[in-house]
């Protein structure tokens, strides 16, 4: 099949015209197909290729463990689930923790505080914390992705729990690992970031600890939480590095205060080519996982 | 193939556990709402017991 | 020996059911009774509103 002239030919047509996913597509449909799903190739799948957005969300609730491997009890799953998601709102409603002019995130929050145990008291509730805003982020960004509210709010929660549990001791070291690799690439930006005072106040927590919920438009994010839910927070340093690059002919001529508030706010233009070349980056220096896909 | 079944259980049961935990935590949370609400119904209802003597003795 | 264990999982899974529908029934309990406290509790504020209007006019 490899060797079919015509079936390469038109690979080649669809990689410049801007299809390049039509192979990658077909591949993984018949990995979908699988009963019981292999998790691990889907993790591969995800790692090495942008998931079609047609089986995005599928794809995300198998490897979050929403949803099963296997396929004939996603009926089941699923129902439970969605019972879950409503009795929790009911019940929140029921205790006047939230209304109908709640903002949805924040009841996203007030449930996932119910279910971890730490819902604070009605009567005295206090500021949000870091942890909150974190949460918050990612949620007003899960929104712009997923439609079904049901569906948004597990996926919110699980990837959150995945994340933390998963990549929680990696998080700290991000920054220094982030330092090495714009070394190796870029050694002049790293010497004006240092020799500002710069390199300390980048933007670490909306990058890291939201995975760029915030910062990044949600058509570009997507792209990268497909490599964090599918087992990688590495991916983040890279996009880092990349958002660096791109920028460095502006950021070698700014002071600190300048260089902060612009990587707070980067333009939203470029960023689906920074998350290309942030990708490509972090095959070049961590390898392609190889799998037979 | 008997793996693959014990495995498609485990799974069913788990969710079905996940479930019923969180069930029960909302029922915590109810639970522990009530009895803020009735300690405050009383509080209240004491106070104005004490506030209104004065006023309106008993009949 | 596979129907011994679809059969296990079959029972366990309905256990879960099964202490799953309590909860949930006590679950509604507390959302009832919690649905009347408060609606009593702002009755009792609206009466103390009225009842103190003309005993304590404002300062």
């Amino acid at each position: 099949m490899a060797d079919d002239p015509q079936r390469n030919f038109r690979s080649a047509y669809y990689e410049k015209v801007g299809f390049r996913g039509v192979e990658e597509k077909k591949s993984l449909e018949i990995l979908l197909k699988d009963n019981p799903l292999d998790i691990e190739k889907l993790s591969t799948f995800s790692q090495r290729f942008p998931l079609p957005s047609m089986y995005r969300i599928h794809v995300w609730k198998v490897l979050l463990g929403i949803l099963p491997p296997h396929s004939d009890s996603h009926a089941l799953v699923g129902g439970y689930r969605r019972e879950q998601y409503e009795n929790i709102l009911e019940a929140l409603e029921a205790m006047r923790f939230i209304n109908s002019s709640t903002p949805t995130t924040e009841v996203y929050l007030r449930m996932f505080q119910l279910e971890s145990q730490v819902l604070p008291r009605r009567s005295e509730i206090p500021p949000m914390e870091e942890e909150d805003e974190d949460f918050l982020s990612i949620s007003r960004a899960m929104e712009e992705i997923i439609v079904d509210p049901m569906d948004c709010y597990w996926l919110i929660k699980c990837f959150y729990n995945q994340f933390n549990t998963k990549f929680g001791d990696s998080l700290p070291h991000l920054p220094k690992s982030l330092e090495h690799y714009l070394s190796q690439e870029e050694p002049r930006l790293l010497n004006h970031l240092k020799s500002t005072g710069a390199l300390a106040q980048l933007p670490y927590d909306p990058w890291f600890n939201r995975c760029f919920a915030g910062t990044l438009p949600e058509s570009s994010l997507q792209r990268v939480w497909d490599k964090v839910i599918s087992g990688s927070c590495k991916i983040l340093v890279f996009v880092g590095l990349e958002i660096l690059l791109s920028y460095k002919i502006s950021l070698m001529g700014m002071n600190r205060p300048e260089v902060v508030k612009f990587l707070c706010n980067i333009p939203q233009e470029n960023t689906d080519a920074i998350v290309t070349k942030a990708i490509d980056l972090w095959h070049k220096y961590c390898g392609t996982p190889m799998h037979s896909v | 193939f008997l793996e693959d079944v014990k495995c498609q259980a485990k799974s069913e049961l788990q969710a079905c556990e996940s479930r019923y935990q969180a069930q029960l935590r909302v029922t915590q949370t109810l639970q522990t709402e009530l009895l803020q609400l009735y300690s405050r119904v009383e509080m209240e209802s004491c106070n104005n017991k004490l506030d209104n003597q004065p006023l309106c003795p008993p009949q």
